[in-house]
């Protein structure tokens, strides 16, 4: 079924939002596919504002997000149009778009029937609950609780529902009560294309703690191959030197080399030879009074 | 690594750090460059203050 | 560093160390490419194991 | 090392640390000087106050 | 410290740890040479191992 | 303190510990010599490798 | 290090620290003395207060 001969069996009003949002899927460099559904109409007038001057949400009836699609080439997407969904476009990568939307999440609370999208955590602390039946729903939903200093408190931090598992209505009350919002409601994305690839969620997600540590470690790499390989630059300059005059001194202080700059550190040592002598001395007749007693060093 | 070190080249010689850039350098070396690679990278290092990196990893002695 | 990092880049690639390709990696990422720079580096490494001088800790001057 | 250990017998004698100095002191040790390593270490100590390079190095404790 | 140095130096050349390639290293850089000085370094390195010795500088824990 | 310094003066040299060379080593720096002290040492010596609490020593850090 | 130690029995009898001196007790203790170690030696304590070198080597935690 071609596009054309779709095109004169719809209905003007449809043909235009088609043509509008294939035109914003050539605006984009990146355009993705979000999940919509529980988001309150408001909070995604919300999120649509947040967003303007970095991406933009146009949701549509997912016949026409198709037709679109397929419009614009972009069939590889349609997979991911089903249930309640919008479109996001923007110049940003992929990466820095999901981040984004990551960003612009916002906790909220979870019902009883409604399954855990995370761990769910109490945690350990004071509820500011006075002693009450409470302690017993908190013991009931899994938390380890009691009541302590005239309040309830959660002992430790306690797991009381898995993610995949299922909100009982007590555990339901009992987060209502503790104020502790775990779900976390936002533009979910399914999908994005961006010059040629479609990347999946979970090839988005970026672990900024480990790039950090790839450039401590990079850099790290290179100080000890300018250091090893004795190729100076400016930043390592000064540990070459401390290096070189640290073999110096070694080289000096093991041969025992009469230099001024080397005295110092001689006596030293002898001093020390003298002392580790004594240590191994067990009579302590055999010392003089200074060096009996020596602690032997840990 | 080498996107890494690309990166800290460019960091170096103060050029912007994004995708054109790291791909000129990457490709500059023989590299095979994967664009998702590359774009990962750029945004990950918005979040990362390579001054302060840098300086971490001179305070600290590397792994032998 | 950036001649550091312009070398380690060569080696993940496993392009040879040479000057053409040391200049051209740090053109590519605009550098003020100085010739001898690049001959004392080329000449620093060539009896060296990158792999294992990389890994090798190099003392750090105290308050580094 | 053996340029690093030039640049630090100019620094107790006193003389100037230039590429000249440094050629002469490797030589006379019956070194094959590199011209490049002597101006990259040269360049490289621009900036560096090595009194304070050596001093730091003499805070870590030296091996016996 | 010149003397050390210079001792160094020539351990690195390969060339003979003798005196007067240690007064040529020391003039070179334009020590005032003491000819029992030089005895003395030579005395005192007849038996030493130089690369042990210059190792033991490398096992020292690096400082923070 | 002379004593202790004396018989490690005689391990250095490979001369004998006994208390004829003890005794000789601190009469010759003028010491008030007594006989019982250096009994005393040469017996609480003789379980002692010395090299071994000597080389102990070696590890601690000289002070820079 | 048997040079150093003949320092230091020297100073711990009160004895002038000087050639004779020194070569007098490496010489009771069967050493073949280098004169000219024996001049750097006293040359290189000259400026050394050993009391305060002790003491200041003391003040490092000494290591196992």
């Amino acid at each position: 079924m071609s596009a054309e001969r779709k095109t004169k069996t719809i209905p003007d009003w449809k043909r235009e939002e088609v043509d509008d949002i294939v035109g914003m899927l050539d605006s984009y460099e990146s355009v993705g596919i979000v999940n919509i559904a529980g988001i309150p109409s408001r909070q995604l007038q919300d999120m649509r504002r947040e967003l303007h001057g970095s991406a933009e949400l146009r949701v549509s009836r997912n016949t026409l997000l198709k037709r679109a699609l397929a419009e614009a080439d972009l069939d590889v997407l349609s997979e991911h149009v089903h249930g309640q969904v919008g479109i996001i476009g923007t110049n940003d990568n992929p990466f820095g778009l999901f981040k984004t939307l990551e960003a612009s999440k916002t906790p909220a609370p979870i019902g009883a029937g409604e399954i855990a999208p995370n761990d769910i955590v109490i945690p350990e602390g004071d509820t500011g609950v006075d002693p009450g039946p409470f302690v017993g729903d908190l013991q009931q939903a899994g938390a380890a609780a009691r009541i302590m200093d005239g309040s309830i408190q959660v002992t430790e931090d306690s797991t009381v529902l898995e993610a995949g598992e299922e909100v009982s209505q007590v555990l339901a009350n009992v987060l209502t009560e503790l104020g502790i919002e775990p779900k976390e409601v936002g533009l979910d994305l399914r999908g994005v294309y961006s010059d040629g690839v479609v990347f999946s969620p979970e090839e988005l997600e970026i672990d900024v703690d480990e790039y950090r540590a790839d450039i401590e470690s990079a850099v790290a790499g290179a100080r000890n191959l300018s250091v090893n390989a004795v190729y100076p630059t400016a930043q390592t300059a000064g540990i070459l030197l401390g290096k070189a005059s640290g073999e110096a001194k070694a080289l000096g202080i093991h041969a025992a080399i009469e230099s001024p700059d080397l005295a110092d550190d001689l006596v030293a040592k002898a001093d020390a030879q003298l002392r580790a002598l004594a240590v191994a001395i067990d009579d302590e007749e055999a010392l003089p009074e200074e060096l009996r007693d020596i602690e032997v060093p840990e | 690594m080498e996107y890494v070190y690309a990166a800290l080249i460019l960091h170096e010689t103060g050029e912007e750090l994004n995708e054109d850039n790291l791909t000129a350098v990457l490709e500059s070396a023989g590299a095979d460059v994967e664009e998702s690679r590359v774009k990962a990278l750029v945004a990950a290092l918005e979040d990362v203050d390579i001054e302060e990196a840098v300086a971490e990893a001179a305070a600290v002695p590397a792994g032998g």
